[in-house]
């Protein structure tokens, strides 16, 4: 039944343009290796040196702390001092203070800023406000800590009795700030993602402009959300310039707030500008330490991946 | 640092520059030449590099500073290893200069001698440390070695919290200490000097690596006490008392002079930089140190005291006939540096 | 109105709009002159080609395009002789009283039980938690779902098949006891059986409710709607697209002797 | 017309005849109120923080704003230094990391959302830059000590290595951000190009890219600008504070063009003395000087980093306003 | 093939499907065993309820399913007796002599002189500057929209009216002179006025080229089509859903006389 066109028809493959098409297919590929190729050198930089530092120190007692001679446990954080301690905690402890602090700030000015950005504000509005919000995270963040430490550390300390100079909730509070856009706009991107259809159906009922907000809308972008705190969290674990300056340099176990804490981040950045030789147990305790930094915020990042595409999941 | 192993600086051109070249090597311009004042471009290209202690590199750096402008054709970059990691450098032949906070180790010196590296020992200034308290402190005008070491010792960590426990007479203000980063050289002497060995300390304290902060600390806390270097408490004598401090010969005041004449102890320490004597025949190198000693009175800008008039010429001969080896390797602290200068080398 | 029959005099008008026009931010309405009446316990099917603004007229009569930016509504809907514009009036209120079921079934991302729940809660249910149990049972009964998800009143709603999650909406539109139950092409979205199974729910809704439907399936509107009402889109003078109401009747009249050349072209198909 | 619905509309609250329903309009109402003001309270926060701190900046830094801070290099003495190295340092950086940046990062983002076939692969690839973006930059400051410090330069920290670093740290959420710029172009603009026979890559070059470039634009300016606002990093690195040579570019062009090829590469950017210094790095030393004056040119130097960061966000934003 | 007719012998055929089957990711087909001939210079409609395939089997023509990750397709289909899914042959060099108009018009954002340049300049087109402007208004003429936008070639092809762009876009098609136009629902996203603009366009298309055109709208094919073909969905003995081709035959004898009876209840209206 067929019969061929009197004009042939060009319809077979052509070498030379297969040939580059495909070249131009591995060489994107190359690119997008690069970033495998970061992340195989950053676990392979950091575990050769943690690995070093686990041939002077125990695992244990960097997770643990140990038992002294006397039976006295103890779990301290002092590789510079003459008398060294390598238990991690006291600076985990400090990072996870400032996180938390900073999460109590951010988390529900970030979700009041994400709702009102989707439910209240005009598209017109919130295009402005979206971006002006942004900003703030756009700020070098030695300027936050300048900040926090000559601006809001001699507020608080006029208010809170026993504030220390250098204290984890300026730190705290002023990282807080910095989080903001980013709990505002992943959850903000969450909340819009919740189809127009449920809201409508809530209105249908005869819901506030509220009650859509808090009972349909954030629910139903939870997961989203939860993905967003999660990675604001991450990035308080990962912040440096805020702790270096403004919360001090001392790990130490407490869950006072107008302490002085010490970070992983903190240590990293003081032994970095220090003195410390390379080789030295101290300048390997910091690679241990970014190990450990680059773990946990791994973790972090992995969870809210997870959450955030199971959210996606729902909605496409 | 530990970090870049080098932390920078080099000095280039303006552009600024004008007149003729300086001839490079001299050694006898006159001593009261101002380099900034008057800059004159030399032709000299080349490296200097510097490593070593951080407690020596704001000097080096300074004179660097200044070097600069007359030689916009050579980079002195200055680095921060320490003092150790300065000398490991420096006797594998990677470094010119070695900034030093403490005459090298016999150790260290037969390293250089292992790989070929014959050096020259120039001592730059003397560094002291100040002890402050608040501006309301009225009882702590003077303070022995003793009861600094009760305050800062590891067994008082979390045990002597309030300056009744110092002295009985002192009323009862808690004791809020404030110090250097342990990171720091300064910590490490003040320990050394204090609590007998380096970095041995209690470990509440607040620590920190800039002393700015340190000083905020002492400002704002009535019980505040820090330490920091001589020179920063001038800029801040206004608002911080300097304790007097004790060594055994009676209450001495960290002044210029007392400094210099050795009775201000424990609590000062001479500077130094080794300069390689295979280096030292590159013109560049010669004429930054050569450089040095006629800019050296910016030891004081930088915080430190100038050594004694006396000694300077010892050290500019040093120089001049490149006499290798050290007078200061062992020595006991307290001796005055002319004394040591005028040893012989070994 | 445009009604002829005599019949209609009897019955009584829950909504009645009077020359109403509705724009969308521009100055030009999208729906304009719009004036008809919804019978009590009867159902009022909208049809006409895309665009021509059923959508819009019958969002009005909840207030719904209140939440669109920039949408004004000019001329009067009444609704059992209050007017519903009236800035007294609250718009959640009217909501409530006024129900709408959606093109797309739109469950919340919750247990069945809390879809039909959540209305009266918010409303204030005053009964006991067993009351709410009943009342959930009676709304989804009323939905004629309930024996398909009694035994699954706590998994999601998602779970349920397009035609299962458009009469749990229905259902949940129910549970608050409105007067007037809007429906947006409520089965636009469905296969022919759930379609059919939701024609036949609407015939019992009738005779609690008053019921409006859009439809762009005239056999639909024939098989179920005891009004009809054909919208059309013009040009204005000023020449941008307008819909119209061209004319409403009995359903009978409209698909056997429309009165309008219009409404007979778009039923015999020859365009649309 | 009858008094049921006049109640049930909110009309006459407070004495319902509602039989089922108390749905308490009043308070709910109210509530919602106070829910909104709070939400645009918490909105408008950030931005009033924001303005306090530069505020706060440019007080304390406004007697040290004039063009003398520019053009002084580095100096002990604080009213004879200023930024001019620091912000050569931060402008070459700027500029190589993005002759780095935008040819990976965008090469990087076709390939995963046109080419990538789905597999353990890709997607290995796609969360690994998903996790390198959330990771901190003082991870990518030990990265760059370890691996171009002290591997590449031997304990140098010049600014080939400060370049490298903040590269990599930049260039997941660049792609990512112009993955999504991609993903936006609609697929029936693809579809009509393939319709009429046109290759992936000419698809991707005449109509993907272009419709892209925005918002690849936007990544790009975005990122970069957090990049050069970077401290912790650099502090890891062990950036210097004092000088930079101006002169420094890949290729030493007097020795090329004078014909000593031996030395096309020295005293160029990739030579091991060429030290730097960037902006908020010259901004921490020198927040923690002990000298007043140092403090004052600080804030003067924040003024300056917050100038060249918010604008280049401004740009930013103007750009995807401008497409959206 | 199914056709009775005895015309149909006489007619070429341009492209024949045989027992063709499409799977999307999964094992079970989206469409199965469908068998149809396209004749040269006709247009042939395909007509059915949502999701039962006929999207599927006309991108299976110019294997733009070959962009679709995962999506495979079993049986045979030939253009002028050359097997398409042959490896030898290129997707992209087919696409370009069977080319395809979309449901939504989309003009590429750029001016409507490049959107109409692109195909020919990606297909190395020889002539000069002049020749190229010559091309673009012959294909503008032929989709019928050159008087509309003769003056503003430069201006953006998104900045015309949805009737236009779709004139736009078959122009576009017709650059490159394809033998076969597929069309994919072309008029359900225009207005009533555009949609016969469209209709009447094909009329005239049909004598240079074959024209396949799925649509939702009996009028439509009614009007238009010379060929229909009936697309149902059935269920597997698996009970998975899965497109089949009921039957294809001339358009008059599909609406009035159809042989399967589930063509006869989806014309009649009595579901979908
Ligand atoms: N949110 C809106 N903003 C601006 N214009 C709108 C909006 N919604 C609808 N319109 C316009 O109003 C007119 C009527 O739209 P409407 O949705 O009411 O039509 P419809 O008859 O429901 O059509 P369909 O059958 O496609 O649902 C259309 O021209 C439409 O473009
Ligand atoms: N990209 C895809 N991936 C997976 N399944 C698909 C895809 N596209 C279509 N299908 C499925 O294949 C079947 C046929 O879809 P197709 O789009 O061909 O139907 P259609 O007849 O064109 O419907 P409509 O009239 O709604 O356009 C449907 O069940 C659909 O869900
Ligand atoms: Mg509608
Ligand atoms: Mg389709
Ligand atoms: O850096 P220091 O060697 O002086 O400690």
């Amino acid at each position: 039944m067929s019969n061929p066109e009197g004009d042939s028809l060009d319809i077979y493959q052509r070498a030379d343009r297969n040939i580059r098409e495909s070249l131009i297919g591995y060489a994107l590929l190359f690119c997008a290796c690069v970033s495998v190729l970061t992340t195989i050198a950053i676990v392979y930089v950091l575990a050769s040196e943690t690995i070093n530092f686990f041939g002077k120190v125990s695992v244990g007692e960097f997770l643990f702390g140990k038992t002294l001679n006397n039976g006295q446990y103890t779990c301290t954080w002092s590789p510079q001092f003459a008398d060294k301690n390598f238990c991690v905690w006291p600076t985990v402890n400090g990072t996870f203070i400032v996180a938390i602090l900073a999460m109590l700030v951010a988390t529900p000015l970030g979700l009041a800023t994400a709702i009102y950005l989707t439910e209240y504000a005009s598209p017109r509005i919130s295009k402005i406000l979206r971006p002006a919000i942004e900003l703030l995270a756009g700020v070098p963040t030695v300027v936050y800590g300048y900040f926090a430490l000559t601006f809001v550390t001699p507020i608080l300390a006029k208010i809170i009795p026993g504030l220390s100079g250098f204290n984890a909730l300026s730190a705290g509070l002023v990282m807080g700030v910095m989080i903001i856009p980013t709990i505002a706009s992943v959850s903000t991107d969450a909340m819009t993602a919740v189809p127009r259809a449920l809201r409508e159906a809530a209105y249908g009922l005869g819901s506030t402009k509220k009650e859509v907000a808090t009972n349909v809308v954030f629910p139903a972008a939870l997961s989203g959300i939860c993905a967003a705190i999660i990675l604001g969290i991450s990035r308080a674990v990962g912040e440096t310039m805020i702790v270096a300056i403004a919360a001090g340099q001392r790990p130490v176990l407490t869950l006072d707030p107008r302490q002085t804490v010490g970070t992983m981040t903190a240590y990293i950045a003081q032994v970095a500008k220090g003195d410390s030789r390379v080789g030295s147990v101290e300048y390997q305790a910091l690679f241990a330490v970014g190990m450990t930094l680059f773990l946990i915020t791994l973790a972090l990042n992995i969870i809210s991946k997870q959450i955030s595409k199971r959210f996606q999941e729902t909605y496409e | 640092s530990c970090g870049g192993g080098e932390t920078p600086t080099t000095p280039t051109a303006t552009g600024a520059a004008t007149g003729a070249a300086t001839p490079a090597a001299t050694g006898a311009a006159t001593p009261d030449a101002k380099p900034t004042a008057a800059p004159a471009a030399s032709n000299l290209t080349g490296n200097v590099t510097i490593d070593g202690s951080s407690t020596v590199a704001p000097v080096s750096k300074a004179v660097a500073e200044d070097f600069a402008k007359a030689n916009p054709g050579v980079k002195v970059p200055v680095g921060t290893s320490g003092t150790g990691g300065g000398f490991k450098k420096f006797c594998a032949g990677d470094t010119d200069i070695s900034n030093a906070s403490r005459p090298i180790k016999k150790a260290e010196a037969e390293d250089c001698k292992k790989n070929g590296v014959e050096f020259v020992e120039l001592p730059i200034a003397i560094d002291g440390l100040t002890v402050v308290v608040n501006k309301e402190n009225t009882w702590a005008k003077c303070l022995t070695v003793a009861e600094l070491n009760t305050m800062w010792s590891p067994d008082s960590e979390g045990k002597i919290t309030n300056w009744n426990q110092i002295r009985p007479d002192f009323p009862s203000e808690p004791l809020a200490l404030f110090g250097a980063g342990a990171d720091s050289g300064t910590f490490d002497y003040f320990t050394e000097a204090i609590n007998k060995k380096s970095k041995v300390s209690r470990k509440d304290f607040q620590p920190s690596e800039d002393d700015n902060l340190t000083i905020k600390g002492v400002q704002g806390n009535k019980g505040g006490l820090g330490f920091f270097g001589v020179a920063y408490f001038e800029e801040n004598a206004k608002t911080l008392t300097a304790v007097e401090i004790d060594g055994g010969k009676g209450c001495v005041a960290p002044t210029a002079e007392n400094i210099n004449n050795g009775t201000y102890a424990p609590l000062s320490r001479p500077l130094f930089i080794y300069v390689s004597k295979k280096s030292l025949a590159r013109p560049e190198v010669k004429a930054f140190v050569d450089f040095y000693f006629k800019d050296i009175k910016v030891v004081k800008e930088v915080g430190y005291i100038p050594l004694p008039e006396a000694a300077l010429p010892k050290i500019l001969e040093r120089v001049s006939a490149v006499k290798t080896g050290s007078t200061f390797m062992d020595a006991p602290a307290g001796v005055p540096i002319a004394e040591l200068l005028a040893k012989d080398l070994k | 109105m445009n009604a002829s029959d005599s019949q209609s005099a009897e019955k009584q008008s829950v909504l009645v709009a009077e020359n109403v026009n509705v724009f969308y931010s521009s100055n030009s309405p999208a729906v304009a002159g719009v004036s008809l009446e919804i019978l009590k316990n009867q159902i009022t099917a909208f049809i006409g080609p895309s665009g021509c603004g059923k959508s819009t007229i019958l969002r009005c009569f909840n207030r719904l395009n209140d939440l669109i930016e920039g949408c004004r509504v000019k001329g009067s809907i009444t609704f059992n002789g209050i007017d519903l514009y009236d800035p007294k009036v609250d718009a959640v209120a009217v909501r409530r009283h006024i129900g709408m079921v959606f093109q797309r079934p739109n469950p919340f991302p919750k247990s069945i039980f809390e879809n039909i729940a959540f209305g009266p809660r918010i409303n204030g249910f005053k009964g006991s938690k067993n009351d709410m149990a009943d009342l959930v049972e009676k709304s989804l009964r009323s939905a004629a779902i309930w024996d398909e998800v009694k035994d699954k009143l706590n998994e999601s709603g998602l779970a349920l098949s397009g035609g299962q999650q458009q009469r749990l909406c229905i259902a949940r539109a129910i549970a608050v006891e409105p007067q007037v139950i809007l429906m947006d092409e409520p089965c636009s979205a469905l296969d022919p059986i759930s379609t059919l199974r939701i024609e036949e729910l609407m015939q019992e809704l009738k005779q609690k409710y008053t019921l409006v439907i859009v439809t762009h399936n005239m056999q639909q509107a024939s098989r179920s709607a005891d009004m009809t009402a054909f919208f059309n889109t013009e040009l204005s003078d000023s020449g941008k697209r307008m819909g119209k109401l061209v004319e409403i009747d009995r359903t009978s009249v409209i698909f056997s002797s429309p009165k309008q050349t219009a409404t007979e072209e778009y039923i015999s198909g020859r365009f649309g | 017309m009858n008094n049921q619905n006049l109640d049930a509309l909110g009309l006459s609250e407070g004495q319902s005849s509602d039989s089922k329903f108390d749905p308490k309009l009043e308070s709910r109402q109210m509530w919602g109120k106070i829910f909104a003001y709070f939400c645009v309270f918490a909105t408008l926060l950030g931005l009033i923080v924001l303005a306090f701190l530069i505020f706060d900046v440019v007080g304390d830094g406004s007697s040290r704003l004039n063009t003398a801070m520019l053009t002084q290099y580095p100096s002990r003495r604080p009213l004879e230094a200023g930024y001019r190295a620091a912000i050569l340092g931060t402008f070459w950086m700027l500029a190589y990391v993005l002759l780095l940046v935008v040819p990976l990062g965008v090469s990087s983002a076709i390939y995963l959302e046109e080419y990538a076939p789905k597999n353990w692969f890709t997607e290995l690839i796609e969360l690994n830059i998903y996790n390198l973006a959330g990771i901190p930059s003082i991870i990518y400051g030990l990265l760059g000590l370890g691996l171009f410090v002290r591997g590449l330069y031997s304990g140098r920290s010049v600014i080939v290595t400060g370049i490298l670093t903040i590269t990599l740290l930049i260039l997941p959420p660049v792609i990512v951000i112009s993955r999504e710029a991609i993903r936006a172009v609609p697929q029936s603009v693809r579809q009509a190009s393939y319709g009429v026979g046109a290759t992936k890559w000419q698809t991707i070059r005449h109509h993907v890219l272009p419709a892209a470039l925005p918002g690849i634009l936007t990544a790009v300016i975005i990122s970069s600008s957090r990049g050069i606002g970077e401290t912790a990093p650099i502090v890891v690195l062990g950036a210097g504070t004092v000088l930079f040579d101006p002169k420094a570019s890949p290729i030493n062009f007097g020795a090329l063009f004078s014909g000593r090829f031996g030395d096309v590469f020295t005293d160029t950017l990739w030579s091991n003395d060429n030290f730097f210094s960037v902006l908020p790095y010259q901004i921490y030393e020198w927040v923690g000087d002990a000298k007043a004056d140092f403090q004052t040119l600080a804030s003067a130097g924040i003024v300056v980093l917050l100038v060249l960061v918010l604008g280049m966000n401004l740009i930013a934003i103007f750009l995807r306003n401008k497409v959206s």
